[in-house]
């Protein structure tokens, strides 16, 4: 039997799993661990194998589509941007899974946990595998639901239980935005059908979507007196899914609260897996977006901005964990950056933004376990409080610093020597150089220098006050179990050797996702279609592009260096709350007053809202106007009934007299 | 002439007449008898007239005839003279004059019944007047009672003015055909067509009649005779007596004055209107459910004059469905009232309004079957399906949409719709809200006349096919003169 | 073959008649589980020998009634009514369950309205006369009016009158419009009929335009009141919160309003004198209830008026999906009644439980009921999801089959429609977040997590939910058959 | 020969001489009295299209009308006679506690 045919128990072995730990979970030693971790580790076997048949021959992908209902279907398509995605996530929930047993040991409800990340891992799973856009955004949901179980898993906690609310709504309305692309696109499919799709014509798959691009682009709809292309209008929709989901302006506000989960879950969920489903997305969808005018710019653009943005208040939290939950912001815009970078690349763009996608998951998730190692040791996650931890915790230390110089990209340029982010990331900013030469606009290039040198500083900034120097408060501490420190050791293992070991096949690997058997793009065309002129990628930067993001990262730690680990800047003058930059970064440039407070709280809840109930008071008041006046014309229209007879006589006689003159009237008039 | 043709009227002057004699010689506390006599009288008259129906004759020298119309009328004055006596077993138990009670309400339904089968002017204001004349003294059949003396005092007197306008009115019709006779003056009526008199006649012939049917203005007795009587001989005026008005109108207007008929038709409509959103509007507020059903049948009154305006067969049919269907129910509620009323009073001897819908607090609980009987009622007036009301409504309502009088069937709709306000008050009370009072036995005789309503107004709701049959011939009757 | 249909309209009233005369709760309800049960049998037999392949009425039923009227008793079933009349035999047994140890006043009478009403709205279903379908939509009315009135919460009175006389006056106009029709129809052929599918066929036929308007608008009002749409909604807050839980499953489970959109509605509009405008109005009333629902749902207190808003705001997805007219979404109109129901009434059960235990309703003074109900917590955190329109659950297919078929013609309509998605989810995280989620508020006492008949009755909706959310075929394709049918009347049209 | 018109208009007035009293009068008798004058002057009409037609018609609804008229004045005393010996009075405005 091929292993081809294995494809479909990927997702659902985690999701039997889920099942079962749901409800056997608790009457099993440590919350039923086991059956996730079983799970999880076939769907790892499964998706390896497929992947080294696939880098083989990487244009048999696995493609099998069931109908579902009406013209839409339910799939599995494995082709390299898949399978190198599922290798990752079963792979890192597998780590996850297993440092978990240890972090979750004390906890009370660590069946739910169980449970519920399982359910995570076959959702995201599932969403990968898609084949279709509409099973992708069911699966994207369910992930979201996840992570909303997941955040709020301490729900008795009031800021866990508002955290997690905040990240379902604020993905939510990427969500929406993506549903709605989905619509129109489904409006336009079934249009071009005439309403008549024939049997096995499945209009939501990626290969019938792909298909009809150019005639998408033909379509146009004046939108607030513009005239924008179906194809911009849908890309740019899908984009703002993505925005939500991985976090980029304006809608990361979600993922630094989302920190009130275990970090177990900022790990798997908030770092290596969930949040780069919206790099994913536009990476899945890349044919539509290489064909739409503006939308790759966009892209771009926000991505860079993002990394920056981020980056500025990554340097001055105080909680490592909202330190680390920026920088995944930060990541995410570089990674949205290395596919916008694709108006100038072409489909190599989707290589190098996985591939900074796939080492990222690896250092991140590392630097997350980190923390929580640290957090489970020492049972405090401000900085301020920390300090020296490495002498105590030397291997959590360690994995620590590797994966920070994984982070920062540190690697030699023009060599195969360095760490995994050093081969992603400077891809992308020099892709993003290329960028600025073929477009003219220099903004993102310059953009990701500055969030590299930002990188570099609040990372080891980080490093310095946790690992170094002397216990700034009395805490006990240990190195943690075995059970976690292991999946340290290998994800620190990964963090360092990855990116040199597959730089060079992976990149092709994944960029021929679009020519196989199941969906055959030319990038080529379709970039004209979107206006964009693709240069050819030789590596003729000049030397100073490449050695750039090395210089600002050895710039980043120098400082950090001086500033926390020697101390010889005092920082008091600019670490307080007179000194209007800090004030405006530490309350993060005021969105949470903006957007919870103010949109959310003032104009959505007591604005709208509000002036509905008036609404609907209103017409409440209308149907009992009729019913009152009813009753009270009733009670009007009673007191003739006097009582007296001869009243009543009097009421006959003009009665009569009243009918003769009115008969009479009424047969004149008509 | 065939006597076999008047066995139903016969049967009836027998039985009143022998329970009038036989009432004279026995002893208060065996006077139960007479009410089975007078039921039994009623009944074989009624199998009389259902055995007959169909058959078409004249008699008396053409001053009555039997036909299709008269013979369905005779059957909606029989079932609610068949109510009548049976709940008035119970009602007169124990009074000296029981047999006045019960020979009165033959006389009034033999009134009703040759208003029925008249086929001249001077039968029918004969018959009319002896079913009036016959309904004033039972009205105020408690003499003791200050409310029943002033209900009888009232209908008493604008009864008669009610007689002189008529006769004033049917004088003016005679003086310009020259005939009584009702095919006659058809014939004839040609001569009062635009001519002052002529109007003058129908309004005052539409006085005369609307008194009976209650169409306001001419109404304004019905609340105050329906509230203030024994709520027996109110369910006989609701239900027998309105509907002679409206047989007698049906008679004089559609054929014999058919020639006037924008003019009638117009008033009519006017009368329609005003008398349902009255009779609908006032009944909201009332607390005395006898009065409430008052207005009620003010209300449905309003709705039956609808065929006078729309003036299709299927609406005069229908029209003369509803008479049946009121029939029962209008007659059944007060039944129900009247049983309520009993049980109150032997609680409670002095109660000054043993009707109040306070009374009707728990009834649910403390009468089931009562209580029961009331909502199948209630709901039927109201115009719920697979009752008899919602069946007239249909029918009824339809045809004023066939026609054109859209306006007419939508104030009718709205009004139906009001109405539904204070009978669901009646259910509420009945069945939502909280009693203390224990449980009381239902009198047999009341229990019996309600089921038997009950089982009217379902049958006619659910198989309906025979009585639209005979509605629509009847209907035809009257159509054969246009 | 045996006249099954009759059997599943009988039965229950039968049932119903007979648990009046129980004496104890234990009779009443074995009597009423009996009742619900047998129909439930029934049903699956109907829906296993159902044929989904074809549009047609099935196991149909005819027998001449009142002929001078043209009055007859027609019974028959298609891809419409099946669906509805599965969710309630579904449903109903659950309910009885779920109500198995509760103690209340009168229960032989409690049960007889259960079932009275079941027998009452598959009678809606599969009458196939206007006479027929007349009766059974206002026989509805009386047992859900004591079910208020009886067993109501503080406000009932005033909720049951507003109920029954608000939704009477639609049923009243509603009825207009059929004497329209029935005249119409009857002047032009000569013969009097009140069969549906004939008079829906002649109705093409007829000359005047603006009575066909008329006739249409009339019918429109009667089951755009009972869906209930925005602007005609007023009495359905009040008549659910107010309902008991029973009762307000009662009422999620009464979707005859949307049915009549399907079955009389769609099949006229292309023959109106003004289909444009029809579509207009549909599409009006059903988008701005959609959005309209939301904030009314979102400005709540009370959890249950909460979801009653909730209820207002789905059911605008069926209006826009009925007004969309493309097979996908007039399928997925059809579906969101169905799924509507399921879910809602699990919501239902879940705010009953929570007064019950509790003693309140008011969000605010609710809080952290998860720690001591996790069962309960978990079945209402999946039926809430649902509600948003979370994927892998049954409103999600109905919502995207609706938002996406509409959007092919009215894409500006949608665009309103999908604009509440985030305020649902923000009402129903809310709502969520402070009842079940937070410290527990200790006022609240000792509380309790629901009983096995609750869990049991409450666990299987919400499984269906699932069930039907991942696999929708098998009511869906019949839905999609019929839509298809409708749909193809409109491109004859060319409307 | 006298014209039928005058009749009509000595009914006419008669008639309206009752209305009148009907309308004005307390008394339960002068009431009764006043039905009787409306009675007789419709009769009056009666005869007199009677004599114009040269038809008996009339004259015989007029006798059948009289001998109805003085039943319903006997009905009518009887109960003017109760309410008397009730309230010991027959004076119509204080009979009113049945209204509205």
């Amino acid at each position: 039997m091929a292993v081809e045919n294995l494809a479909f128990l990927i997702p659902v072995l985690p999701a039997l799993a889920f099942v079962l730990t749901f409800f056997l979970g608790k009457k099993l030693p440590n919350g039923g661990s086991i059956i996730p971790i079983t799970a999880i580790a076939i769907s790892f076997v499964i998706s390896l194998l497929i992947t080294l048949k696939l880098l083989a021959n990487p244009e048999e992908v696995v493609s099998q589509s069931y109908s579902w209902f009406a013209m839409l279907n339910i799939g599995i398509l494995v082709d390299p941007l898949a399978a190198v995605m599922l290798t990752m996530v079963t792979f890192a929930s597998l780590l996850i899974h297993i440092y978990s047993t240890g972090y979750m040991s004390h906890d009370k409800a660590p069946s739910r946990y169980f449970a519920e990340t399982a359910l995570f891992t076959a959702s995201m799973l599932g969403l990968i595998l898609s084949d279709n856009i509409l099973q992708l955004f069911i699966c994207w949901e369910l992930v979201g639901v996840c992570s909303y179980l997941l955040i709020g898993f301490w729900f008795e906690k009031p800021s866990a239980a508002t955290a997690a609310k905040k990240a379902f709504l604020t993905t939510r309305i990427g969500d929406v935005m993506f549903l709605t692309g989905i619509i129109v696109l489904f409006a336009d499919l079934y249009k071009m059908f005439n309403g008549t799709i024939p049997d096995g014509v499945f209009i939501l798959r990626f290969d019938e979507i792909f298909a009809h691009i150019p005639e998408i682009a033909a379509i146009n709809s004046t939108i607030l007196g513009m005239e924008v292309s179906h194809i911009t209008l849908i890309t740019l929709l899908f984009f703002g899914g993505a925005v939500g989901k991985s976090g980029q302006f304006p809608l990361h506000v979600w993922l630094p609260d989302a920190m009130e989960g275990p970090t177990t879950v900022s790990a798997l969920i908030h770092a290596a897996t969930m949040v780069t489903a919206g790099v994913y997305l536009v990476a899945r969808t890349f044919p539509m977006f290489i064909a739409a005018p503006d939308s790759l710019m966009v892209v771009a653009y926000v991505g860079a901005f993002t990394a920056l943005f981020a980056g500025t208040m990554g340097i001055v939290m105080n909680d490592l964990k909202r330190v680390l939950a920026y920088s995944t912001v930060s990541q995410l815009g570089y990674m949205m950056l290395g596919l916008g970078v694709g108006a100038a690349v072409g489909a190599e763009a989707v290589g190098i933004s996985i591939f900074h996608l796939v080492n990222h998951a690896f250092f991140k998730a590392l630097l997350f376990l980190c923390a929580g190692s640290v957090i489970h040791a020492v049972g405090t996650h401000d900085m301020r409080q920390l300090g020296g931890v490495a002498k105590v915790m030397p291997i959590t230390a360690a994995t620590m610093i590797i994966a920070s110089l994984a982070l920062t990209g540190m690697g030699i340029p023009g060599t195969s020597i360095g760490t995994s982010g050093f081969f992603s990331k400077d891809a992308i900013i020099e892709s993003a150089y290329l960028f600025g030469e073929s477009t003219g606009t220099w903004l993102p290039y310059l953009f990701s220098i500055a969030a590299a040198l930002l990188t570099s500083l609040y990372i080891f900034r980080l490093v310095f006050m946790t690992f170094y120097g002397k216990p700034r408060t009395d805490y006990g501490g240990h190195e943690s179990p075995a059970s976690m420190t292991i999946p340290l050791s290998i994800f620190a293992l990964l963090a360092l050797i990855f990116g040199g070991l597959t730089a060079e096949k992976f990149n092709t690997f994944v960029s021929e996702t679009f020519v196989n058997n199941f969906v055959h793009v030319d990038i080529h065309e379709l970039a004209t279609l979107g206006g964009y002129h693709l240069v050819e990628h030789a590596g003729h930067e000049p030397l100073l592009v490449l050695w750039m993001p090395l210089i600002v990262a050895l710039a980043g730690l120098v400082i950090a260096y001086l500033v926390y680990g020697l101390k010889i800047v005092n920082m008091d003058s600019l670490v307080s709350r007179n000194n209007p930059i800090y004030k405006l970064l530490y309350n993060r440039y005021y969105q949470n007053s903006i957007f919870t407070n103010f949109v959310s709280v003032k104009v959505i809840y007591e604005g709208f809202a509000f002036a509905g109930r008036a609404v609907d008071r209103g017409f409440d008041w209308t149907v009992k106007w009729f019913s009152d006046l009813a009753i009270e014309s009733g009670e009007s229209l009673r007191q003739f009934q006097t009582g007296a007879v001869q009243n009543y006589a009097t009421a006959v006689i003009t009665g009569v007299s009243l009918l003769v003159i009115l008969v009479k009237v009424v047969m004149e008039v008509l | 002439m065939d006597l076999m043709l008047f066995a139903p009227e016969i049967s009836l002057v027998v039985t009143g007449l022998a329970v009038l004699l036989i009432g004279l010689f026995i002893p208060t506390d065996s006077k139960k008898i007479l009410g089975y006599l007078a039921a039994l009288g009623v009944l074989v008259a009624l199998f009389f007239t259902v055995s007959s129906l169909g058959t078409e004759a004249t008699a008396f020298n053409d001053t009555v005839s039997i036909d299709a119309l008269s013979q369905f009328f005779k059957i909606v004055f029989l079932v609610v003279a068949l109510l009548f006596t049976i709940s008035g077993i119970k009602y007169t138990e124990g009074n000296s004059h029981t047999e006045e009670f019960f020979t009165l309400g033959l006389f009034a339904t033999i009134g009703m019944m040759f208003v029925a089968s008249a086929n001249d002017l001077m039968v029918l204001f004969v018959g009319f007047e002896l079913a009036s004349l016959a309904t004033y003294a039972l009205a105020g059949f408690e003499k003791k009672n200050a409310k029943s003396l002033e209900a009888a005092m009232k209908y008493f007197i604008i009864g008669s003015l009610s007689a002189a306008l008529m006769l004033l009115g049917i004088s003016y019709v005679y003086g310009a055909t020259g005939t009584t006779s009702i095919p006659g003056i058809a014939a004839n009526a040609s001569v009062l067509v635009g001519s002052p008199m002529g109007l003058v006649a129908v309004v005052l012939l539409m006085a005369g009649f609307g008194f009976k049917i209650a169409l306001v203005p001419f109404h304004m007795w019905a609340p105050d005779t329906y509230q203030g009587s024994p709520s027996v001989v109110s369910a006989l005026l609701a239900a027998g007596s309105k509907k002679m008005g409206i047989v007698a109108a049906l008679k004089v207007f559609v054929v014999a004055l058919i020639a006037l008929q924008a003019e009638w038709q117009t008033a009519f409509a006017i009368l329609a209107v005003i008398t349902m959103t009255y009779g609908n509007m006032v009944a909201l507020k009332q607390t005395s459910v006898k009065r409430m059903l008052a207005y009620s049948s003010l209300a449905q009154a309003g709705y039956i004059t609808m065929a006078f305006v729309v003036l299709t067969p299927m609406a005069l049919g229908g029209g003369i469905f509803y008479a049946l269907s009121h029939g029962f129910m209008k007659a059944g509620a007060f039944i129900a009232t009247a049983a309520v009323t009993y049980m109150v009073l032997s609680e409670n001897k002095d109660s000054t309004d043993p009707d109040h819908i306070d009374n009707f607090r728990g009834l649910g609980k403390r009468m089931p079957v009562t209580a029961l009987s009331m909502t199948v009622f209630v709901f039927a007036l109201a115009g719920i399906p697979l009752t008899a009301g919602y069946m007239s409504k249909f029918i009824l309502f339809s045809s004023t949409i066939q026609s054109g009088f859209v306006w007419l069937a939508i104030i009718a709709i709205l009004n139906s719709a009001i109405s539904l306000g204070y009978y669901a008050k009646i259910v509420k009370y009945m069945y939502f809200l909280p009693t203390d009072s224990e449980k009381v036995s239902e009198p047999l005789p009341y229990t019996v006349a309600m089921i038997i309503a009950v089982i009217g107004v379902l049958a006619i709701g659910f198989w309906s096919e025979p009585v639209v049959y005979w509605a629509m011939e009847a209907a035809k009757v009257l159509v054969g003169g246009m | 073959m045996m006249p099954i249909l009759s059997m599943i309209v009988l039965i229950p009233l039968i049932f119903a008649a007979l648990a009046l005369f129980t004496k104890t709760k234990e009779q009443a309800r074995v009597i009423a589980l009996a009742g619900t049960v047998i129909v439930l049998l029934l049903t699956v037999y109907m829906y296993v020998n159902f044929d989904s392949t074809i549009a047609d009425n099935q196991f149909e039923e005819l027998a001449q009634w009142v002929p001078s009227l043209g009055i007859t008793y027609h019974l028959g079933v298609d891809g419409i009514a099946m669906p509805l009349i599965l969710l309630n035999a579904i449903v109903l047994p659950f309910l009885v369950l779920f109500t198995w140890n509760d103690e209340r006043k009168s229960p032989n009478r409690f049960y007889a309205c259960i079932l009275a009403t079941e027998g009452a709205v598959i009678g809606v279903f599969t009458a196939l006369d206007f006479f027929l379908f007349y009766i059974f939509w206002e026989l509805t009315l009386v047992p859900l009016f004591f079910m208020v009135s009886i067993w109501g919460g503080p406000n009932k009175h005033k909720a049951a009158i507003k109920f029954f006389i608000y939704t009477h006056v639609a049923s009243l106009v509603m009825l207009l419009g059929i004497f329209g029709l029935y005249f119409a129809a009857w002047d032009m052929t000569g013969t009097p009929t009140l069969d549906i599918p004939t008079l829906i066929s002649q109705f093409q036929f007829i000359e005047s335009g603006a009575a066909k308007d008329m006739i249409f608008l009339a019918l429109l009002f009667g089951f755009i009141v009972k869906i209930p749409s925005f602007p005609f909604h007023s009495w359905q807050p009040d008549a659910y919160t107010e309902a008991p839980t029973a009762g307000s499953v009662l009422f999620v489970m009464l979707k005859i309003g949307g049915y009549g959109l399907f079955k009389v509605m769609l099949p006229m509009l292309p023959f109106t004198a003004s289909p444009n405008l029809m579509i207009t109005i549909m599409a009006v009333l059903g988008s701005v209830s959609v959005l309209y629902g939301a904030f009314l749902a979102l400005s709540q207190k009370d959890l249950k008026r909460m979801v009653a808003y909730s209820s207002v705001s789905h059911m605008g997805y069926v209006t826009l999906g009925a007004a969309g007219l493309v097979s996908l979404s007039v399928s997925g109109a059809m579906f969101q009644q169905f799924s509507h129901g399921l879910i809602m009434s699990v919501m239902f059960m879940s705010c009953g439980i929570i007064k019950n235990t509790t003693g309140t309703r008011i969000i605010n003074d609710l809080g952290g009921l998860a720690q001591k109900m996790p069962k309960l917590a978990v079945i209402m955190v999946m039926t809430f999801m649902a509600s948003l329109g979370l994927p892998g659950l049954s409103g999600f297919i109905a919502e995207v089959s609706v938002l996406a078929g509409s959007f092919v013609n009215l894409p500006s309509y949608v665009m309103i429609a999908v604009s509440a998605i985030v305020i649902t989810a923000a009402y129903h995280l809310w709502a969520l977040q402070r009842a079940m989620f937070g410290v527990y508020n200790e006022k609240l006492g000792t509380v309790t997590d629901i009983d096995t008949f609750q869990t049991v009755s409450m666990g299987v909706i919400a499984i269906l939910v699932l069930y039907f959310g991942l696999n929708p075929s098998p009511v869906l394709e019949m839905m999609l058959t019929n839509s298809d049918q409708i749909v193809s009347l409109m491109a004859v049209m060319g409307v | 020969m006298i014209p039928v018109a005058l009749y009509l208009a000595v009914a006419a007035v008669i008639f309206s001489i009752g209305l009148y009293g009907l309308m004005t009068q307390r008394s339960g008798i002068r009431i009764l009295m006043c039905v009787e004058l409306m009675l007789n002057a419709a009769n009056l009409n009666l005869v007199a299209f009677s004599s114009y037609h040269d038809d008996l018609t009339g004259q015989v609804f007029a006798l059948f009308s009289i001998a109805l008229a003085a039943c319903e004045a006997a009905i009518g005393f009887a109960i003017l006679m109760a309410l008397y010996r009730m309230k010991d009075t027959i004076s119509l405005d204080h009979i009113n506690i049945l209204r509205w």
